[in-house]
């Protein structure tokens, strides 16, 4: 009877152990994801400040950025709902993250239990709290952003879902690993995005991709020379120190999900470079291009990566 | 225990009309409020009782009889005509459904009504009507069917009538298209006994066995007498092209009717069109049709494909109408109607693919599809959030005088934080939120369009749930948050909901989250088991679906494990909480500290932009809603008004002129008969 | 309609001087002598209409000049045309001590603005515009309006001294004080005003 | 915890985001300041679009009574730590304009000021210094403009009652709904 009662409290100790190192490899991740995308970032400002001929602020920027934000002393909320809605913005891109292969890299096994559906999903819970939260901020600004963001959002999920769907199609699946299997990952020749017909799907949502980060041309929602910066009017201190964060969990995400959907799959580390590149094209364009108005990138979102995504969907399905 | 053994399927609608008599009753007393909480009393006890006969025989609870044991009412009129009311499980299942809506309507009513609006016919009519769609659901013969059915548009009709708030001429389309629909079903059984040569009865069940049998003999005419029945089906569930009285009628009722209706009413479309779908499987897949409309286009007969096509799309344009709307009952209203399409283009899929499957793998006949338990899993869900949705917009009618503009509304939320958050997790659950309710239904139904390879017909439904999101935000900034229009002294006046409204609000809000939380259980539940059966039944033909009660999972085509999805959302909450909680101070500031030019919000300052919240993309859409089926149907009215007119203008009163008409006639009918 | 026929128009149809004092430039003053109020003001308002008939389609100004020796306040009405690209200048002389007048917003939409703005600064009155007595730029004001010329800046901050706090403006005063005299209509042949 | 301030100070002074109130013409120097000649975005120093996101705020010209009513508003919206830097003579002085029946002279009166630029107009130079200077002061804790403000709040909104007639509470003291 000792050496039951003995062996169960060993047992309640290497469960509660094990617990232990799961949070502990949990929070890892996430602060490991979270300070790679803060450092993409910091690679923006830098890029943006040499193509327009200037120094640039110091590629460690938005870490001081957000440590600065998040020391505000008085930040200001309008509501309890506020701050749920900022919470709510940063944790679903969290909970997002780990539904990404990338949680590999700390040895977490997350990604299996859920699927595209899922995470095409749990990805607008973070917008979609940022939104609740500059509505109860109740300014203009704040609302026309919203609109704008959500017009966006319905401009390029067309071509974004598109594209991904015909991977589905392809691989007769829904799961990350799943689709990462059917890759060769360093090979460019086994990557989705170089197959035919593949690769219309690809560009389809590699242009709506630039929607999805909101970056030029698709930055409406976000555009402080017109309205005052949208959405985030009213967010100060610790809550666009939140939103910094927030925009660096999506980052990771979306580009993640791109690169495994279509750049070879992943075993982590090789998709953080695959990120890396991708974010180095985004910004280029972002650096070179104006923006478009509301209406007017919603029509070329639903126009030409449409076509072209749809165009590598059928033949996906018919081939 | 002996009692007991009198329950038949009458039981219920006959508690429901005594709480109704009890309601008119209570009408008569003097002193509004103890008329109204009597009224609610006695109504809710008898939907409460109602809802727990259901509950109680689907779940198979002790203290009420089998399902099977419960007497069966017949009527016998003529030696062939007889009309027949049984109970069997998927009246259970959609009994639950309208049965919690009647109850959670009529209780928080109390909360919806303004003070000068008469109460006593909402009370009464609803339980009735309730006892209407009790008899429609339990029906198992056409022509009972056909009475319910038009007892229950009657009832519906009167409650429209009565509560025609802004007078737009709702319920008098509601009558006109009940009266096309009673007539296309009468048309519909008469082609049906023709068919028949008047052998067979009209039994449902009888029906969906006859009609392959009836489809070789005379393929044309049961093909029509299926599509006419399916007319009044799909009016009922708001389908294209019979939608056109939805919308008014929604948006120009009260919010408690209007809740009614569209979580509740609906849904007895929903239960027709699947009765219907498996006529019509029967009428593709059997004689003339097998060849053509039955035809496999990828892993469903085309005459499903289209129909799912078309379902779809139905669903991606009610969602782009619903964000232009400006009126909040009409939003509703059409983000109502795209969800009810997607649950019928879930059970033309579901059933599809099982007749499309089962041609190719040769398996056995058994339901195991996911889109016939995505399509009634999104039944509840829609019944949960689209009922939350309207109660919360309903004690802001109260509360606001009377308003349903978005442009009159706003900041409510202020004041009115509970009733807010049920609102707010209704349009969580529309949008699908994972861990909402509305997510794990919208999840069968994805997976099951993505399970038969229908990809653009996948991406047009994900379409559509993202215009949610643009609609979805609307009512929630539109009421709840943005400024207060009507300025602060009146917004100091308006009170949060009774205790009796926030304990509602919160099991209504506890509902939503549960359905999505453990979906598995809760759909096991409220199908009796079916799913169970149906699942050891597909696993053992080798089928492709199993609904496990964590996980959803197709044939290794998807996981999704329910139990992780809820532990590592959590997860992502605490860390965010966490740098919440250890980053700086903040201090709360006036509603009205916004501008960023520091100009302090005046209350006379109307800059609620709710008139144009979409306006960039509502004009890129708007030349591609210039077509719509209402202008067809108001410029077909237009040509028969003319005739109409024409005729009538041959009524000159003088007798000769018929005369003549009628000698022209005789010689015309002569000539025809020579030639 | 060119500018020798705008010249020659206004002056068969009005019967007033109109003067080009440099190119691009005609100036009309309505004649102050000789007429009732409201017969001037019936031919501003008719002069107005009409130039906007003849194609003058912009109204760029209202302004006001206080010629405080001559104890009147000269309105200009500014119309600009964009097909002979020229600026036509109205010219009204108003009382000083009782500055009323009426309002053209009927005919130019435009004039809501600038009579706000006059009124605000120089305290005329339109009658029948009532956005004019709103204030415009200067809120909570309790002054005589700050551009007539009897306006004094200097002893308006010593009795506002949270205002004109952080300078000592004595050693200024006196130069003030001669700027304070201003040329009359004499010396400057009437040519001030805001055309020029 | 002193070297957790420390370096929260350091990120304080290497991340200075202004609300430029461009109420006159010193605002016409800061674009060359923004832009590649010299560069602020160097030293982390960005404009802001709305004041809950500025730690700085810039009054680049002659402050009026009603401007000044707005910048006190702007000023109150900021999160703390903020602070002020007056930029060019007018807001010290009142500038050419010292007799003007609009501008009120002197800003230190109404609001804590950390740092005065002199000149009409400093030059862009002079605005870099002025960053440089003030980035100096963040990261050694010297500027201390809110918590003075916090201090002698009494002072500064008597101030601004006899300049106004009245007291400036956003829309007269409601509270949020």
């Amino acid at each position: 009877m000792n050496t039951a009662t003995v062996v169960g409290t060993a047992s309640m100790g290497a469960k509660f152990l094990g617990a232990l190192v799961l949070t502990l490899k949990v929070l890892i991740y996430l602060f490991l994801m979270v300070m790679i995308g803060l450092f993409l970032m910091g690679i923006y400002r830098k890029f943006t400040a040499r193509v327009q001929y200037r120094v640039g602020p110091p590629i460690w920027q938005p870490y001081i950025d957000v440590i600065k934000l998040l020391s505000k002393k008085d930040a200001a909320t309008k509501n309890w709902v506020f701050d749920l809605g900022v919470i709510m913005g940063l944790g679903g891109p969290l909970a997002l993250l780990l539904f990404l292969p990338l949680d590999t890299i700390v040895g977490l096994n997350f990604h299996t239990k859920g699927d595209l559906i899922l995470i095409l999903y749990l990805a607008v819970v973070g917008p979609l709290g940022f939104a609740l939260a500059a509505s109860v901020g109740a300014s203009p600004w704040g609302a026309i952003g919203v609109g704008r963001a959500l017009s966006m959002m319905l401009g390029y999920e067309l071509p974004f879902i598109l594209g991904l769907l015909a991977v589905v199609a392809k691989d007769g699946t829904l799961l990350l690993q799943k689709v990462s299997a059917a890759q060769s990952m360093w090979n460019p020749a086994g990557w989705h995005y170089f197959q035919w017909p593949l690769i219309l799907a690809a560009i389809g949502a590699h242009i709506a991709l630039q929607g999805v980060m909101s970056e030029k041309p698709f930055d409406q929602a976000i555009a402080p020379h017109e309205i005052a910066s949208g959405i985030m009017v009213e967010f100060g201190g610790k809550y666009l120190g939140m939103m910094l964060l927030m925009k660096a969990a999506s980052l990771m995400a979306e580009l993640g999900l791109f690169a495994v959907f279509f750049l070879g799959g992943t075993t982590a580390w090789d998709t953080i470079v695959k990120i890396f590149a991708l974010f180095i094209i985004a910004i280029s364009f972002d650096a070179v291009l104006g923006r478009f108005r509301p209406d007017q990138a919603f029509t070329v979102l639903w126009k030409w990566p449409t076509i072209i995504a749809l165009l590598g969907l059928l033949l996906t399905v018919f081939a | 225990m002996g009692m007991l053994t009198h329950w038949s399927v009458l039981t219920v609608p006959m508690v429901l009309v005594l709480g109704s008599i009890l309601a008119a009753l209570f009408g008569l007393i003097k002193n509004e409020k103890a008329k109204r909480v009597l009224q609610m009393i006695s109504t809710t006890a008898a939907a409460a009782f109602a809802l727990y006969v259901n509950i109680a025989l689907v779940a198979g609870w002790k203290g009420v009889p089998k399902m099977a044991d419960l007497k069966p009412f017949t009527v016998k009129l003529t030696e062939t005509l007889t009309l027949s009311w049984q109970y069997y499980w998927i009246t259970g299942t959609f009994a639950i459904l309208v049965m919690g809506v009647l109850m959670f309507v009529l209780a928080y009513a109390l909360e919806t009504f303004k003070d000068d609006e008469n109460t006593t016919p909402f009370y009464v009519l609803t339980p009735l009507l309730a006892a209407a769609i009790y008899m429609t659901l339990a029906s198992v013969n056409l022509i009972a069917l056909f009475f319910s059915w038009e007892l229950m548009s009657f009832v519906a009709f009167l409650m429209l009538l009565y509560y025609d708030r802004t007078k737009e001429g709702g319920p008098w389309l509601y009558a006109f298209w009940s009266g096309v629909g009673a007539m296309s079903m009468i048309a519909g059984i008469f082609l049906f006994y023709l068919a028949s040569d008047g052998k067979t009865g009209f039994g449902l069940f009888e029906l969906m066995q006859t009609v392959p049998v009836l489809t070789i003999k005379h393929p044309y005419m049961t093909l029509a007498a299926v599509l006419l029945l399916g007319v009044p089906f799909m009016i009922k569930a708001s389908i294209p092209p019979f939608h056109t009285w939805a919308p008014r009628t929604y948006g120009s009722t009260h919010p408690s009717v209007a809740a009614f209706f569209s979580a509740a009413y609906s849904k007895v479309g929903i239960f027709a069109m699947l009765m219907w779908v498996y006529m019509f499987v029967g009428t593709v897949m059997s004689g003339k049709w097998v060849t053509t409309l039955g035809a496999n286009f990828r892993n469903m007969p085309t005459a499903f494909f289209i129909l799912a096509i078309l379902l779809a799309f139905g669903a991606v344009f009610t969602s782009l109408l619903a964000f232009a709307q400006k009126d909040a009952m009409y939003l509703l209203a059409y983000s109502s109607m795209g969800q009810l399409m997607y649950m019928v283009m879930a059970l033309v899929l579901g059933i599809g693919i099982t007749v499309g499957y089962q041609k190719d793998m040769n398996v056995t006949m058994t339901v195991y599809t996911l889109g016939f338990f995505g399509a009634i899993y999104h039944a509840y869900a829609h019944g949960v959030f689209e009922m939350a949705a309207y109660m919360a917009l309903g004690a802001a009618y109260k509360r606001s005088g009377g308003e349903t503009e978005f442009n009159k509304l706003g900041a409510y939320a202020h004041r009115m934080p509970v009733t807010f958050f049920m609102g707010f997790l209704a349009m969580l659950s529309t949008v699908s939120i994972p861990l909402m309710w509305g997510f794990a239904s919208k999840y069968l139904i994805y997976q099951a369009a993505l399970y038969g390879r229908f990809f653009v017909l996948s991406a047009m439904a994900l379409i559509a749930g993202t215009a949610s999101f643009l609609y979805a935000f609307r009512y929630i900034h539109g009421i709840w948050w943005g400024q207060p229009t009507k300025g602060y002294d009146f917004m100091h006046s308006v009170k949060e909901v009774s205790a009796w409204g926030i304990i509602i609000a919160l099991v209504v809000m506890g509902l939503t989250v549960l359905g999505g939380a453990i979906p598995g259980q809760v759909l096991n539940f409220i199908t009796g088991n079916a799913v169970n059966q149906m699942v050891m039944q597909s696993a053992m033909a080798g089928g492709p679906l199993l609904i496990d009660k964590a996980v959803y999972m197709v044939n290794g085509f998807s996981i999704l494990h329910f139990g992780y999805l809820a532990i590592l959302f959590t997860v992502g909450i605490l860390v965010a909480l966490l740098v919440y909680t250890t980053s700086g101070g903040s201090r709360k500031v006036n509603l009205d500290d916004f501008y960023n030019s520091a100009e302090p919000y005046r209350p006379e300052w109307q800059v609620q932009l709710i008139g144009a919240f979409y306006g960039p993309i509502e004009r890129v859409i708007e030349p591609y809603f210039k077509v719509s089926i209402e202008r067809v149907y108001n410029w077909l009215g237009g040509i028969f008004g003319w005739f109409a007119s024409y005729i009538e203008s041959w009524n000159t009163g003088d007798t000769r002129d018929y005369t003549w008409a009628l000698a022209g006639l005789i010689v015309l009918l002569m000539v025809l008969w020579v030639f | 309609m060119r500018v020798e026929e705008v010249i020659k128009a206004i002056q068969d149809k009005f019967g007033l001087e109109v003067e080009s004092p440099y190119p691009r430039r005609l100036r009309v003053r309505i004649p102050a002598e000789g007429k009732s109020e409201e017969e001037r003001r019936q031919m501003l308002r008719d002069l107005l209409q009409y130039a906007k008939e003849i194609g003058f389609q912009h109204m760029s100004f209202i302004t006001c000049v206080d010629f405080i020796k001559d104890g009147r306040f000269e309105l200009n009405y500014g119309l600009w045309s964009y097909t002979i690209p020229t600026m036509l200048v109205v010219k009204y002389d108003l009382d000083r001590e009782n500055p009323k007048h009426i309002t053209v917003v009927d005919i130019w939409k435009p004039a809501k603005t600038w009579e706000q703005e006059v009124h605000e600064m120089f305290g005329v009155e339109f009658d029948g515009n009532p956005r004019s007595f709103e204030p415009y730029v200067l809120e909570d004001w309790d002054s005589i309006p700050p551009l007539r010329k009897d306006f004094d800046p200097v002893q308006y901050l010593k009795e506002h001294p949270m205002q004109g706090a952080g300078y000592d403006p004595l050693p200024y005063v006196n130069l003030v004080e001669k700027n304070l005299e201003q040329p009359t209509v004499e010396e400057t042949g009437g040519d001030e005003g805001a055309d020029s | 915890m002193v070297e957790w301030l420390k370096l929260v100070d350091k990120a304080r002074s290497r991340s200075i985001w202004m609300l430029m109130y461009c109420t006159g013409c010193g605002a016409m120097e800061l674009p060359p300041a923004m832009t590649s000649r010299f560069d602020m975005e160097r030293f982390g120093i960005m404009p802001m679009a709305t004041p809950r996101q500025a730690d700085v705020i810039l009054v680049t010209g002659y402050v009026t009574k009603k401007t000044l009513k707005r910048i006190i508003y702007a000023y109150e919206q900021m999160p703390a730590p903020k602070w002020v830097v007056s930029h060019g003579s007018c807001p010290i002085n009142g500038g050419v304009y010292w007799d003007s029946h609009a501008t009120v002279n002197r800003l230190d009166l109404f609001l804590p000021v950390d740092l005065y630029v002199a000149g009409c107009m400093p030059r862009a130079e002079a605005n870099m210094k002025m960053f440089t200077e003030l980035m100096d002061m963040i990261a050694k804790g010297e500027a201390r403009g809110w918590e003075e403000y916090v201090k002698n709040r009494d002072y500064y909104k008597e101030n601004q009652r006899k300049l106004f007639g009245y007291d400036l509470v956003f829309t007269d003291g409601r509270s949020a709904l």
